[in-house]
């Protein structure tokens, strides 16, 4: 079978249909079997503005959205003209010949017009089913059957709009269709039935799929781009699956009432952006000091502040590391893909629940609200669950109970209220093993150290059970990409690259970022050739991270702040420029501007 | 400070305050007004008939904040102004508990303010006491949000110049059902008070003048002060929201006791919750089955 | 003049009038032209609890509480047992015989019991003036003038409690002054007078009157301690001062009032704690993408969450470096003394108001709580003051006005709201030049890059014009040193008791944590022995801070984080014991528990 | 969007509305009900007389908190939630200037509950204007304070469960001294309240229905459903403040509109302040003299 890696992008103001004409695509891709990775440039508008929707598909495994666009369908002017140099030599733009008719000079690429007007039926013009006129061309050229896209229009129609709107938009479906098959020439490439049919989902979707796995019964949320997709698919499906979701009045009631509902014995998450993180982080430091376990997700956007609120960018690492006063023991883990994502929620659950502390997720829009393809059988809805040393009936403990027992691993039993025989007092301010206030008997400096120390010895039992960075390539390799979190898949492309290019080259990311083994993690990063750290943000906040922790100092650093995420060719031409020249940052120029 | 045994036989027979009687002996001032309130509340545990276990009693930080520390159930002593909060994610938890919220008035409509008016409107069944003594008392004594015009406080040395809160009147506009003002020294009537705010299905608030002693010019000084002013509300019909405003928005020498307000026609958003028709989620079992996975990948196909 | 170092403490329970005894005995000295130092410690309770205050008196400056106790006197029977191990061979404890007839053996010490019953004439024996007593006795042991005493009592009580008062108070003073001439051996060292007179006052107190001299004219708070001290000042000040003290319904609302009234031109600050600096934080993040120069206080306490109130840590320096998502421009401060805390206030605000940015300032309870003895004209009430380049009057710019105009400073000159021809929108969501939000134009990843890169040229600017690191002692010491803030002091004695004992020692000190030159930084770093990192937590935050900007990585540690405050030896002990021993971390173990 | 072209010359003659026009052009939906208060707003700024620069546009985050950049003012565009008060620290600061401060109901009842409920208290002088379109516009339409029960919405796919919450009797109760309600379609009238309430000293509030025609079903099903509801407040006594609560808590299908309290005998605090007699403290000089800072360390010796 042959191998193929294409994209198609569609570009349009809000409310013309991109998402639709994306989701189409997208799940008929999938119904074929395709590999899919989508990414959606878009603004913090309801209306105006622009949106850019890159549709990857190919017959092998993809983690990003790729280097370049095959074909760009551009719903209105604006599209065609900002969209016109982003579509690769030998590639195609179909666009409406209705509102168009001067298309500035490209004549290595097939212009495909369409006329709405003639292949349609719509009386109020209202351009409705352009998206569909254009998506019907776009898989004509790739050679889609045509019934495949009826069976979405069905499927998406069919209950909200009625058997009319189904009708008249099969009907410019099968216009345009045949239009394409008479007008245009159709691509080298042709798409290919492949087994199995594979499901599409966005990152937000899969980790609340995740914390759905894990036992998550409590989910609150404030809603906040771009983590908001977590409580999308919360809220309808809560009442299946037997969750509480609640909507609160801000973050700080979020939290507090997720640790409220942790305390009690359910498994409770939330999500938020970084700003709903700040407002979060005095709690996070309550569950630490309470120890009680619970899930907190911070989907980060564009930073500082209120920022960019629809682009990604890796800058809320020392926010997430920071975050309250004090120290305490915590967990910060990074999804390394939108899958890895599902897999995330579960074993953060049973690492909080065993060391009864906060845990964190760092994700970026890039990963939440990108969307991928993946076999139905790939998601474990049984995962492993861990609950660590619960109390949850009477005579599980005899005699005296201490909540806050001093033990060798820091860790005590936890009963849970409700529980006969077990009554506690659990606090913020410091206290002694039985909870009573350190600051209220005696103020006793040598009671404080000791229940401190108890607290933190938790971080030792922590850090031996979290996997060390992987590696992956040649261990002779030229130059070493390292990274952290979401740009797993965007640097391995990078790395295969290179090493396409001849230059031999190595990845260590990052999953599991706090607490650090350091001999552990140094063990790796001792495999590390010229050494060069990619992520997304200004200052490094990772490299400075690493650094302080191994004392490991990379050779070199790609950063990219500009809102957008890293394409494979930009940390390709990073490592190379690096690899060259005397200086130790590189930073992508960004081609496609939306 | 002085710390009794540890005790954690059940209870006998029909419980009685001293069954609620913490562990710890409160550190309050002598004379304190939280001493009427703490005793009260032993009693309303103890006339609901059910065991220790069976109660949680949620704090933020303060003076009153220090109160589940005092009772002998279930405790949290949470962050200043977020114990509503935490409260609300314990009930949906598991609302077989009696979730209590006791505080301070800085901690419950200074810091807690939002939270306040947010679970009033949202109706959530829990029983919400504020020891209101007009000051932040554990941080020596600056103006609280009940504070008087004109009180010179360490944060207002020449006088507070902001009109106070009027926590009864704000809690029927925003939602709450079942609302009244109390006096710690009354300990029959605030058990009652108490006792029936556990038993009403949905939010139950007692604002409770409850005197600092110490940074309020002294024992006599500021009992002679509210004994001199309260008075209990008369002939009032409590299902009367808009009367029951009325009382509660009238100024004057004196303060009224007593319930204002009781609102039996609407249910608690707990109540309303189909999620919780099974049972506790605290108790559910853990995960989803294949069958609903299976039904969500179909979905995403 | 001879030479003396001496400590008296006193020990209570609260409301027995330990503050009272301890501020006379602090203010006689102060008047007597000595150095003091305080320290107290106590719970957070308003009755009950214990209480016990250090107050070290010398003939030559200090900075510290120090290491041993002279003279105790203990106001109760409960502070009799728990002291008596405390007081220094050699030195004594004063107590009341009334209540206590048998004391624990110690033949090492002088005790004297006075009888309040005999020395006063108080019908109702409520014990109100055995402070006053007690006091008396000690300032007689040590040579004080009780003419003194005298002058204190009426100055504190004339006015607020009347003559009668005052007579008493003083009768009971002459009284007990005379028994113990008469039945008492004085020490050895007698204070001598010195001149100038001292003033007395805390490191809160100090840190407003600072903020009074950099031109604050808005100051808002909401109290906790042990940050609390400030608003105490600011408010009874402020009418004479011109300064409006706002108390706010909670931190958020501080914060963003303090913006507000930085925005519209005036200076404005506030001080919290730890819990309160997280719920400020999303706000530090908008006040970095508005460029609106404000001053934040963390006086930190015993972490983590609502911890220990009463007291010390320096737990929260990631907590302040990470506050607040994605990266902006920012200055952290840690003052290194009491009188370091009135200075860096203008310091900071020149700084912020130049580069437009939020400043923070690290302090602790031990510095902003303890209290020290200065000379009147140590105080510079005019200190330079700097405003960065303001915009307030019509014609200043001509034409065209930009907020947020790129320059190579990445400065941009500030039109304050109210000034003619400058109108402009300060934004959250990025922007810009000319304050139009990126996101909602076009989402423009090069637009976005530049004014990220703007905001962050600002710090390089602000690197240059921090000092390094100071140096003091040998450059071929055989030991280094290296503190941070709060612990200048105690660190110095500690050094200088390693050299008397023959051990070469040096010292490098940070006050300005945030932004690092790391060349700089470096070049004083490289002049260190066998470097060990002193400071106040458990993790050991400044210590991975620092390796994280400089590669440097210490020898050996000197942690605490039992609430107490280091005392000088301590750290002497622990430079000895990790100097021979193969660990490299040392907790030092607090002998003196209240 | 498209943005026009930059003009900084000063007003000529008596201001107009256009004068007011901002450098952006507004990003909202079209028929968004915001376009009206935007309206109202450039024409009370107008009537006022004052310059350009004389006021201040304070806002949070959500499509209403747009604002400020579309009104040529300064402005702030400031965290959600927070905008009252990073407007209150700006009034103390200089409290010559204008300051109008502009949002959503998400922001200022939600997030922003408790400034709201503080500012009001405090009786700052402030002109607040909440474009109440019951709904989260900006993150794409969730259930807000304000959403009616039963509504299906993004966070409420089984209709909403929550009562809303009521503005105006919140705002009546926790004291704000002009309170009223209007409708974004009604520009006269909310110009002239918006007017009245830059004129009135102390905290004047204004609910203003601004529909938000792209998540409640549409421009004609939305702006019908409330042009059938609105009706103006008959014969009513502004400054009786029980009757104007009482006018508050009434419900029923129709919705009221108009000025429901003016109470013009508090002094707003920042009237109260002494420290302000002198003027502006933004433009006062910075630091203490010699004089003053002798007689604070005479204080310390
Ligand atoms: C975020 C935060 N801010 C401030 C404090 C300090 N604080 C502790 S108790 C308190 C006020 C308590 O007043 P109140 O709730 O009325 O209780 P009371 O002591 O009067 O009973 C404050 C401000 C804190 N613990 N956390
Ligand atoms: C701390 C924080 N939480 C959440 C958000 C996301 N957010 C932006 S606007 C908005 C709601 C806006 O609703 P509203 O104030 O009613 O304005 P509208 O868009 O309806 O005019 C939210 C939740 C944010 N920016 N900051
Ligand atoms: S300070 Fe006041 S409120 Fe606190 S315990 Fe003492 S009397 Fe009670
Ligand atoms: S989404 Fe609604 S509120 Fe926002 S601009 Fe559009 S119509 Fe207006
Ligand atoms: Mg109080
Ligand atoms: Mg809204």
């Amino acid at each position: 079978m042959a191998k193929y890696d294409f994209a198609i992008a569609v570009g349009g103001a809000p409310g013309q249909g991109i998402e639709t004409a994306g989701k189409s695509i997208s799940q008929i891709c999938a119904r074929y079997g395709l590999n899919v990775f989508t990414y959606t440039a878009y603004q913090s508008l309801i209306r105006g503005g622009h949106s850019f929707l890159t549709i990857r598909i190919s017959s092998e495994p993809i983690a990003n959205h790729g280097d370049k666009i095959d074909l760009i369908i551009a719903l209105d002017r604006d599209s065609l003209e900002k969209h016109l140099p982003h579509v690769s030599p030998g590639g195609a733009l179909i666009y409406n010949s209705d509102d168009v008719k001067q298309v500035p000079e490209r004549d290595d690429i097939q212009l495909c017009p369409i006329s709405y007007k003639e292949l349609t039926n719509d009386p109020d013009r209202k351009k409705l089913m352009l998206n569909v006129c254009a998506s019907s061309v776009a898989l004509q050229l790739v050679g889609v059957d045509l019934s495949m896209l009826e069976d979405i229009i069905i499927r998406a129609f069919l209950k909200r709009k009625g058997q009319a709107v189904v009708d008249a938009n099969v009907a410019a479906a099968r216009a345009s269709y045949n239009y394409a098959a008479e007008h245009f020439t159709p691509f080298e490439t042709q798409f290919e039935k492949q087994e199995p049919a594979l499901a599409f989902g966005s990152g937000n979707t899969l980790m609340a799929m995740g914390g759905a796995a894990a036992g998550v019964k409590f989910y609150a949320a404030y809603p906040m781009s771009p983590s908001t997709g977590v409580l999308h698919w919360m809220a309808p499906n809560a009442r299946d699956l037997g969750i509480i979701v609640r909507q609160c009045e801000d973050e700080i009631s979020v939290i507090n009432m997720v640790i409220g509902a942790a305390h009690v014995g359910s498994r409770a998450m939330c999500a938020t952006s970084g700003g709903g993180f700040a407002l979060m982080s005095e709690a996070i430091g309550s569950a630490g000091m309470m120890e009680i376990p619970i899930v907190v997700v911070n989907v980060q956007r564009g930073g500082p502040s209120t920022g960019l609120p629809t682009k990604t960018e890796q800058g809320d690492l020392w926010q997430v590391l920071g975050a309250s006063q004090g120290d305490f023991p915590k967990i910060v883990v990074s999804p390394t893909s939108i899958m890895d994502g599902f897999d995330t929620i579960p074993e953060l659950f049973n690492l909080v629940d065993k060391f009864q502390c906060p845990g964190m997720v760092l994700t970026d829009l890039s990963l939440a609200e990108g969307h991928t393809t993946f076999a139905p059988d790939a998601i474990n809805w049984q995962p492993e669950i861990d609950r660590g040393e619960l109390i949850t009936e009477q005579g599980q403990t005899d005699g005296e109970y201490l909540r806050y027992q001093i033990t060798d691993s820091g860790v005590s039993p936890r009963a849970i209220p409700g529980t006969p025989g077990h009554m506690h007092v659990v606090a913020t301010d410091d206290h002694d093993e039985d909870g009573g206030l350190i600051s209220d008997e005696f103020t006793n400096p040598h009671k404080r150290r000791d229940i401190m120390e108890k607290r933190q010895r938790k971080m030792e039992g922590i850090a031996e059970r979290l996997p060390p960075p992987t590696f992956e390539g040649a261990e002779d390799a030229e130059v070493t990409l390292i990274g952290w979190g979401s740009t797993h898949g965007v640097i391995s492309e990078a790395v295969q690259q290179l090493n396409e290019a001849g230059i031999a080259t190595s990845h260590i990311h990052f999953k599991w970022l706090y607490p650090i083994d350091e001999d552990a993690v140094n063990a790796v990063l001792s495999k590390s050739a010229h050494a060069i750290i990619v992520e997304c943000n200004y200052t490094g906040q990772f490299a400075r991270f690493l650094r302080g922790e191994t004392g490991f100092k990379a050779d070199g650093h790609i950063r990219k702040y500009d809102g957008e995420p890293f394409m494979p060719h930009h940390i390709a031409d990073g490592a190379r420029e690096l690899l060259d020249s005397k200086t130790d940052l590189y930073v992508p120029y960004q081609e496609i501007v939306v | 400070m002085a710390r009794r045994a540890r005790r954690e036989r059940p209870i006998q027979g029909a419980p009685t305050a001293r069954d609620f009687k913490g562990d710890v002996t409160p550190d309050w001032c002598l004379g304190c007004g939280d001493f009427g309130v703490l005793n009260a509340l032993q009693n309303a545990y103890a006339k609901l008939g059910r065991g220790n276990h069976d109660h949680l009693t949620v704090s933020g930080i303060g003076c009153s904040s220090n109160l589940p520390g005092y009772v002998k159930t279930y405790g949290m002593h949470t962050l200043h102004g977020r114990a509503l909060a935490v409260a609300t994610g314990a009930k949906f938890a598991n609302h077989e508990l009696n979730v209590v919220v006791t505080g301070g008035d800085g901690d419950g409509y200074g810091i807690g303010g939002n939270h306040f008016i947010h679970t009033m409107r949202k109706n959530i069944d829990l029983l919400y006491i504020v020891m209101n003594n007009e000051t932040y008392g554990l941080t020596v004594g600056q103006a609280s949000p009940t504070t008087v015009v004109g009180e010179q406080t360490k944060s207002t040395p020449f006088g507070n110049l902001e009109t106070p809160l009027n926590p009864v009147a704000m809690a029927i506009v925003a939602g709450a059902t079942y609302v009244a003002r109390a006096f710690s020294s009354q300990g029959k009537e605030l058990a009652e008070l108490m006792y029936n705010g556990m038993q009403h299905n949905g939010f139950a608030f007692i604002d409770v003048i409850s005197p600092c002693v110490t940074w309020k010019g002294g024992i006599q000084k500021i009992f002679d002060h509210w004994k001199e002013r309260v008075q209990p509300l008369e002939d009032h019909d409590t299902s009367d929201r808009a009367a029951a405003l009325a009382e509660a928005v009238k100024t004057g020498h004196e303060t009224q006791l007593g319930l204002f307000y009781h609102d039996t026609s609407r249910q608690s958003l707990n109540e309303m919750e189909p999620v919780l028709e099974k049972g506790p989620i605290a108790h559910q079992p853990l995960g989803i089955n294949q069958e609903q996975g299976d039904a969500i990948i179909e979905q995403m196909m």
